[in-house]
């Protein structure tokens, strides 16, 4: 029963905050709204049980790239939001519901035909982060270390992309100065 | 005796090849005497031959090498001297030596000089060909090679629009006529399974009558277009734009007889089918008064000529459908010398008078031209019929094979007294024609002062040329007989002879008067001072049937408006309107659907990243909605199956 | 090196081409009619060999490509390939000996030695996926010289003649997978050599759509109406010698492939459809003589005048007897010979007037009276005259036709006359009247170089009209044994009813017996 | 009531589909990044919930995989972005049209 209330509390609240995100025409709002869905969503990890990826999903969404798109704004001129033009809404939510309605088709039918609840019930007892660390240290040990360098490799690539002329910075310019700069990117 | 039969063939073609070797240098006076010494090598080899059948001697037949050989099929290059090609051979040789040396004179000034020779030297081996192939296909040759030289002949003069017409005109209608050759020739191959003369008439005896009368039509198809019989007749009088000694060679003594030889030939096949004897002799007695009559009005020298030239042949078929096969091929021979002879004594006046043909501007000319009008008028006395000539003797025996109509293959006697009745009037009719002519270029005043021409005779060795074919035009006659006695083992041939003596003699002597008074009355009409150069205003030449006449029954203008132009319009029709409109547009619609597709598409890959998500979703929904429908269908195929059945797919 | 003068005859050409590259521009003529020589020699030592008296395939060549699936690198040649072969060795080296004054002389010439290759390499392959890649790659160096060399139209003529034979010959490429995979289910082994699929007997539904297929891909290299519309493009931009190789050898790929493909695997759907067949022929045959006589340009009027002679040959290749086939294949080199010499004599005068409207001419036959002479044999020979090598294609074509139906060949036979107009007003057109345009005046007669291809080409025109049995005895010799085969492997009772048995000769001596007796 | 594994897979469906709807309305670039973090982070969802009721672990080390492979893609792409808001001062994605066709 508890779980129950859990769900469906934290599925609201996700749905909502996420709701918030795609919707809001506030870079900013959009941001925190995001961040507080991650968050919620790790709560769905911890009634699973899966104790470790509701960690890694604090720490890395909400901590890391969180962070990480907040330093991006600060790059970005909030002041100078882009207009969202109104594209078609009908077709947006139409093609979204359609789409979400095919795949709950696809997949659920199945599943609640097979009747997997009452076969394959939750395991309980194990320390989950236990287990996760066996399983990714044998198993997936190889994409595990690929997962890192990847990782590895990101990171340089976003410092050398974002590092270039580090120095300049369009938010401190004035727009001649920006429209000098681009013209000489064009040329170059 | 082989070797002669191939000098006889290949010394013609040998005097080509030299000459068409000068054919781009300026006149070599050698080419035409090297030429005319080849032909009478070949004249003398046939003369030899013809000694050799007529001491009695089996036909000398020869297979030269294979032709064409596949499946069933043999085609040889095969020659056969029988009594019928050996008379082909004399006539064909005999008159061509003749015009090669007739044209070293007339040609003398001409600038194609050496072609000439090399195209009339081509055309005799054409002809020889034709006439002594021992098959169908080896005739067929001939019959296309003729056809080839007489348009190089036609055209000669190529710079002269009208000449190149006719010459396209001439070998157009006689490719109409080789169609149905050619498919006679495929119906006797494969009825008969060869194309050899012996081994296809010898099966011509099991074939069904329906079969035999295809083959027999479709080989006279062939026969219509070269000797110019209606309604492939046109081309004929059109093709007096060659040179002089061309008509009288190509378009009087030989090729256009060759379709009365093919018909000869396939005696065999012709005697089985008597019902398509009669239509040949009744065209040809259509065509004899169509031709002749065509030929009483007309101002042109050489067409009336070739008019007449129409006429006779349609006596030849009258012969020939009724199955007189010998009379047919004696007229042949007997009409090649005086109708040769005419042509060329008609080449002497154009000589004289600087190329008019209007007989009418001329006039007089029998004091400037004594032995021209001495030839022209006894070739036109035989060709009218008055004994003692040939022509009296060749025409009487078809008028009394059409009287008494002894076909020889079903011993029936039929009277044609229709066919008779119109020959004896044609027979009338060219009396006055002929005179008309003489009577208008040699009598009468001397209407070309008005216009300026200085005639004069004609060289002497054109002259010398003549006289051999006129002194035959005189006395061929006299071989009746013995022709008769050659050809009667190949031909099966019969002498005609009406029962009563009475009647052979009013039959003759009426004829003789009948074409006497019609020379008289020719005379009476142009020999006077009162003819004058016809303009139009009197009231014969406004007359319907004058008209009628003159403008050829408005054939050639039929031909014009109703076949040529349509086939020019509908030619253009379907290039422009069927194949870049309707074909090639389709082809270029279908590539233009595929193109304007991508190029509307294209609008899809704007850029936008926006719009391309909604494109991915889009097709997300579409890959997902397929799943979704098979899964179901893979699912519940045996539901769907069992409602389909009940439903009774 | 008898084993492998196949695999030699195709792949000389295309190593000297790509040795080519190296050679100097100057050197490039000598060294490319070398070379064309040597492959001329070569092709004419083949014929040398051959065994006339064998009908089946000579001087065959085995290596297995891909062996799970039955591909192999095949190739012989039989009396019906043998002198393509011959033919296409023959117009390149005169193709390529004749080159006039043309830019980039060298990469012509290496893309002339590319062509031969493929063309050789389509008629000797005994494998489909082989023939199909040769068969490709044939458009490329052709797409290379109307595209690089052709007229202001070279861009569009080009592409549309890729595109569309290329689209037919995909569809054809669905049928031999399909044909493979038949073979596959019927024997449990898979394959493309052709003489395995010469043993297998379909059922005529499959027949029907096989056929199809391949119908497709043929007919429109051919080109049959109404898929001939590339051709007048093709041809009208194509450079001289791009229309020579085309005319002369490249559309008869198609026909070639009838009766090397379509035929023999499928002789019931062949018989089934010979009617519809036919009659596409003889429309093709008169409606396309009809709109040669309405062109204004002369090398249209050749270029439509292909078309037209195509079509008799498609109509004696479905003769489905011996005199039918043969004459078709005869008709197919006798047509290679005066077309080329026809492309090439168009060339001679565009060289000197840079124009082919034929209002432009006239009279020609003053100034020019060689040329005239030359063009007038070739016409001649073009309308089928007696004693040139047209006619004895034709002839044969058509009285292999006339057993079958006597209408159509009555139709057909119309081409005879309709040829003759369109061909002497061409003709006269340009060669006779008056010289009325200044230009003309002076125009220089055909020189050495225009000679030497033509002469060699009026030579083999004339021999093989007077002569043509060594020809016509091995291609007789091999159709024989296709046409027996078919009736062998036919099914249906049209096709038994259609194709002859050749193997009945006690028949015709009872018959011929009979006849004896009766006199 | 008990809480099966449709509950999660109709959660999941549910938030990819706000997340389709911000990847297809949204004009802002960085804006587009959040909602793709949406799609992310519904399917991670699922595959949490499916390892939880096969009590396999599979489920649980994609979504690993899944997180990391997020965390790259923000820093490459925010660097990228970054990049093209120096050249050309927007990150509008209607002036982002050089793939034109």
């Amino acid at each position: 029963m508890f779980e129950a209330i859990a769900f469906y509390l934290f599925a609201f609240l996700t749905i909502a905050m996420f709701f918030i995100t795609v919707t809001t025409s506030q870079a900013l709002y959009a941001l925190t709204a995001l961040a507080a869905g991650m968050i919620f969503i790790s709560a769905f990890f911890f009634i699973l049980g899966a104790d470790f990826l509701g960690a890694v999903q604090i720490i890395v969404y909400t901590g890391a790239v969180m962070a990480l798109y907040a330093f991006g704004m600060m790059f970005f001129d909030t002041t100078r939001d882009v207009k969202e033009k109104k594209g078609n809404k009908y077709i947006i939510v139409g093609l979204s519901t359609l789409a979400a309605i095919l795949v709950v088709v696809i997949v659920a039918v199945p599943m609640v035909s097979q009747n997997v609840v009452a076969l394959y019930p939750a395991i309980d007892g194990v320390g989950n982060t236990q287990e996760v660390g066996l399983v990714l240290f044998t198993k997936y040990l190889v994409p595990f270390e690929v997962a890192a360098i990847m990782l590895l490799v990101a990171m340089i690539a976003g410092i050398v992309l974002a590092g270039k002329k580090m120095d300049l910075s369009i938010t401190l310019m004035n727009d001649a100065a920006i429209e000098e700069e681009k013209n000489k990117k064009v040329l170059s | 005796m082989e070797t002669y039969l191939y000098i006889a063939l290949f010394a013609p073609l040998v005097g080509s090849l030299f000459s068409a070797l000068f054919t781009a240098t300026p006149k070599k006076l050698f080419t035409g005497i090297v030429g005319s010494l080849l032909i009478f090598t070949s004249l003398v080899s046939s003369t030899i031959l013809l000694m050799y059948i007529l001491k009695g001697g089996e036909p000398v037949h020869v297979t030269m090498m294979t032709w064409m050989a596949t499946g069933d099929l043999y085609i040889p290059f095969g020659f056969v001297v029988d009594q019928i090609s050996v008379t082909m051979m004399m006539v064909v040789t005999l008159v061509s030596t003749v015009v090669h040396i007739y044209s070293i004179g007339y040609m003398d000034h001409d600038k194609g000089f050496n072609r000439f020779f090399a195209w009339l030297s081509a055309f005799v081996f054409s002809m020889m060909i034709l006439v002594m192939s021992d098959n169908y296909a080896g005739l067929f040759i001939g019959w296309e090679g003729v056809g080839l030289c007489s348009w190089g002949l036609i055209g000669f003069w190529y710079h002269k629009e009208s000449a190149t017409w006719a010459a396209s005109e001439a070998f157009i209608m006689n490719r109409i006529a080789d169609l149905g050759m050619l498919i006679g020739l495929f119906l006797v191959y494969w009825n008969t399974g060869t194309l050899q003369y012996d081994g296809a008439f010898a099966a011509f005896h099991t074939l069904d009558i329906s079969t035999l009368t295809w083959i027999g039509i479709f080989l006279f198809i062939g026969a219509m277009g070269k000797s110019a019989q209606f309604p492939l007749h046109t081309w004929l009088a059109d093709a007096m734009e060659g040179p002089t000694p061309v008509s009288a060679l190509i378009h009087a003594a030989t090729m256009v007889t060759a379709g009365v030889y093919l018909v000869i030939r396939s005696h065999e096949l012709y005697s089985l089918i008597p019902h398509v004897g009669l239509f040949i002799a009744s065209l040809g007695a259509f065509v004899a008064l169509f031709a002749a009559s065509m030929a009483l009005v007309n101002r042109d020298m050489k067409r009336i000529i070739a008019y007449s030239t129409l006429s006779q042949l349609g006596y030849m078929f009258v012969a020939a459908g009724l199955g007189a096969y010998w009379v047919a091929l004696f007229h042949l021979m007997a009409h090649a010398f005086f109708k040769a002879a005419l042509f060329l004594g008609a080449g002497n006046v154009m000589h004289a008078m600087d190329d008019e043909l209007d007989p009418f501007k001329m006039g007089g000319l029998r004091k400037k031209m004594k032995w021209t009008w001495i030839m022209m008028g006894l070739a036109s006395l035989a060709l009218s019929g008055i004994f003692p000539f040939a022509g009296f003797f060749s025409k009487d025996a078809i008028l009394e094979a059409a009287f008494v109509g002894n076909h020889t293959a079903l011993h029936v006697m039929e009277h044609h007294y229709i066919i008779y009745a119109v020959l004896l009037f044609t027979a009338g009719l060219t009396a006055f024609y002929s005179f008309r002519l003489v009577a208008l270029i040699f009598h009468g005043e001397e209407r070309f002062k008005l216009f300026g021409f200085h005639p004069h005779e004609a060289a002497k060795i054109m002259l010398l040329a003549i006289a051999p074919l006129v002194i035959l035009a005189i006395i061929a006659g006299a071989f009746q007989t013995t022709f008769f006695e050659m050809v009667q083992e190949a031909l099966n041939a019969v002498e005609y002879h009406v029962h009563s003596q009475i009647v052979v003699w009013i039959m003759t002597i009426g004829t003789q008067v009948f074409a006497i008074s019609m020379i008289i009355f020719a005379y009476v009409k142009y020999n006077n001072s009162r003819v004058s150069v016809p303009d139009g205003t009197s009231r014969l030449e406004n007359s319907f049937i004058y008209k009628l006449l003159f403008n050829q029954y408005y054939i050639p203008h039929f031909y014009a408006e109703y076949i040529v132009k349509p086939y020019r319009e509908i030619s253009e029709i379907f290039w422009t309107k069927v194949d870049l409109k309707i074909v090639d547009a389709t082809v270029d619609g279908i590539a233009g659907i595929i193109y304007g597709t991508g190029e509307k598409t294209r609008q899809m890959q704007s850029g936008n990243l926006s719009t391309m998500l909604t494109w991915m979703v889009a097709g997300l929904v579409g890959l997902l909605s397929l799943a979704v429908v098979f899964g179901l269908t893979a699912r519940y195929s045996d539901e769907i199956l069992l409602f389909l059945s009940a439903l009774g797919v | 090196m008898l084993d492998h003068i196949l695999s030699l005859l195709i792949f000389f050409p295309a190593l000297a081409a790509v040795v080519g590259f190296m050679i100097q521009k100057e050197s490039m003529r000598a060294y490319g009619i070398s070379v064309a020589t040597i492959e001329f020699a070569l092709s004419l030592w083949l014929w040398y060999v051959f065994d006339g008296n064998v009908s089946g395939m000579q001087f065959m060549e085995n290596i297995p490509l891909v062996q799970s699936f039955g591909i192999n690198y095949t190739l012989g040649v039989d009396g019906i390939s043998l002198f393509i072969i011959i033919l296409s060795a023959f117009f390149t080296l005169l193709g390529i000996g004749s080159l006039t004054d043309t830019p980039n002389v060298k990469y012509m010439i290496i893309t002339l030695l590319f062509l031969q290759m493929t063309m050789v390499g389509v008629f000797a392959a005994l494998d489909a996926i082989v023939f199909y890649i040769f068969w490709e790659l044939s458009l490329i160096p052709m797409l290379y010289i109307i595209g690089a060399w052709g007229g202001p139209l070279r861009i569009y003529a080009s592409v549309k003649f890729f595109l569309y034979t290329f689209t037919g010959s995909l569809v054809m490429l669905v049928g031999m997978l399909f044909m493979a995979y038949f073979y596959y289910q019927a024997t449990g082994v898979w394959s493309f050599a052709l003489l395995d699929w010469y043993r297998l007997i379909l059922p005529q539904s499959y027949q029907l759509w096989l056929f199809a297929a391949f119908f497709i891909g043929f007919a429109i290299k051919v080109p049959m109406f109404p898929f001939h519309t590339w051709l007048p493009y093709a041809h009208g931009q194509a450079p001289t010698i791009g229309s020579v190789i085309l005319a002369a050898i490249l559309l008869k790929m198609g026909t070639y492939a009838f009766v090397r493909f379509s035929l023999p695997l499928f002789p019931d759907a062949s018989a089934y459809f010979m009617i519809p067949i036919a009659i596409l022929a003889v429309i093709m045959v008169i409606y396309t003589a009809m709109v040669a006589y309405a062109q204004k340009d002369i090398k249209q009027v050749i270029a439509y005048s292909s078309i037209s002679h195509m079509g008799i040959i498609i109509l004696g290749t479905f003769a489905l007897n011996v005199e039918g086939i043969s004459g078709s294949i005869f008709l197919m080199l006798g047509h290679g010979v005066v077309a080329g010499a026809l492309f090439m004599l168009v060339g001679v005068i565009y060289d000197r007037r840079h124009t082919k409207m034929m209002s432009e001419f006239g009279g020609l036959a003053q100034v020019m009276p060689r040329y005239a002479t030359i063009f007038g044999i070739m016409m001649m020979a073009s309308v089928g005259m007696p004693l040139t090598i047209n006619f004895v294609g034709e002839f044969l074509s058509l009285l292999g036709f006339y057993q079958q139906s006597h209408i159509i060949t009555i139709l057909a036979g119309v081409g005879i006359i309709v040829g003759a107009i369109y061909m002497l007003g061409a003709y006269k057109k340009t060669f006779f009247g008056e010289v009325t345009n200044e230009k003309n005046k002076n125009l220089p007669d055909i020189n050495k170089k225009e000679l030497f291809g033509l002469i060699p080409l009026v030579i083999v025109a004339i021999w093989l009209g007077v002569y043509p049995k060594p020809v016509l005895g091995p291609i007789n010799k091999s159709v024989e044994s296709i046409v027996q085969l078919m009736h062998n492997k036919s099914t249906t009772e049209l096709a038994k009813k259609r194709i002859p048995n050749l193997v009945k000769p006690k028949v015709i001596i009872i018959k011929k017996t009979i006849i004896e007796e009766v006199h | 009531m008990e809480i099966g594994l449709t509950h999660y897979l109709v959660l999941s469906t549910i938030l990819f589909a706000i997340g389709l709807v911000g990847v297809m309305r949204r004009k802002n670039l960085l804006l587009l990044f959040f909602a793709t973090e949406i799609l992310l982070n519904a399917v991670n969802v699922a595959f949490a919930a499916i390892s939880h009721y096969y009590g396999d672990m599979t489920g649980q080390m994609f979504a690993f995989f899944v997180i990391a492979i997020a965390a790259s893609e923000v820093a490459v792409g925010l660097g990228l972005l970054i990049v093209w808001y120096k050249r050309h001062g927007s990150i509008d994605l209607d002036a982002l049209a050089t793939m034109k066709g």
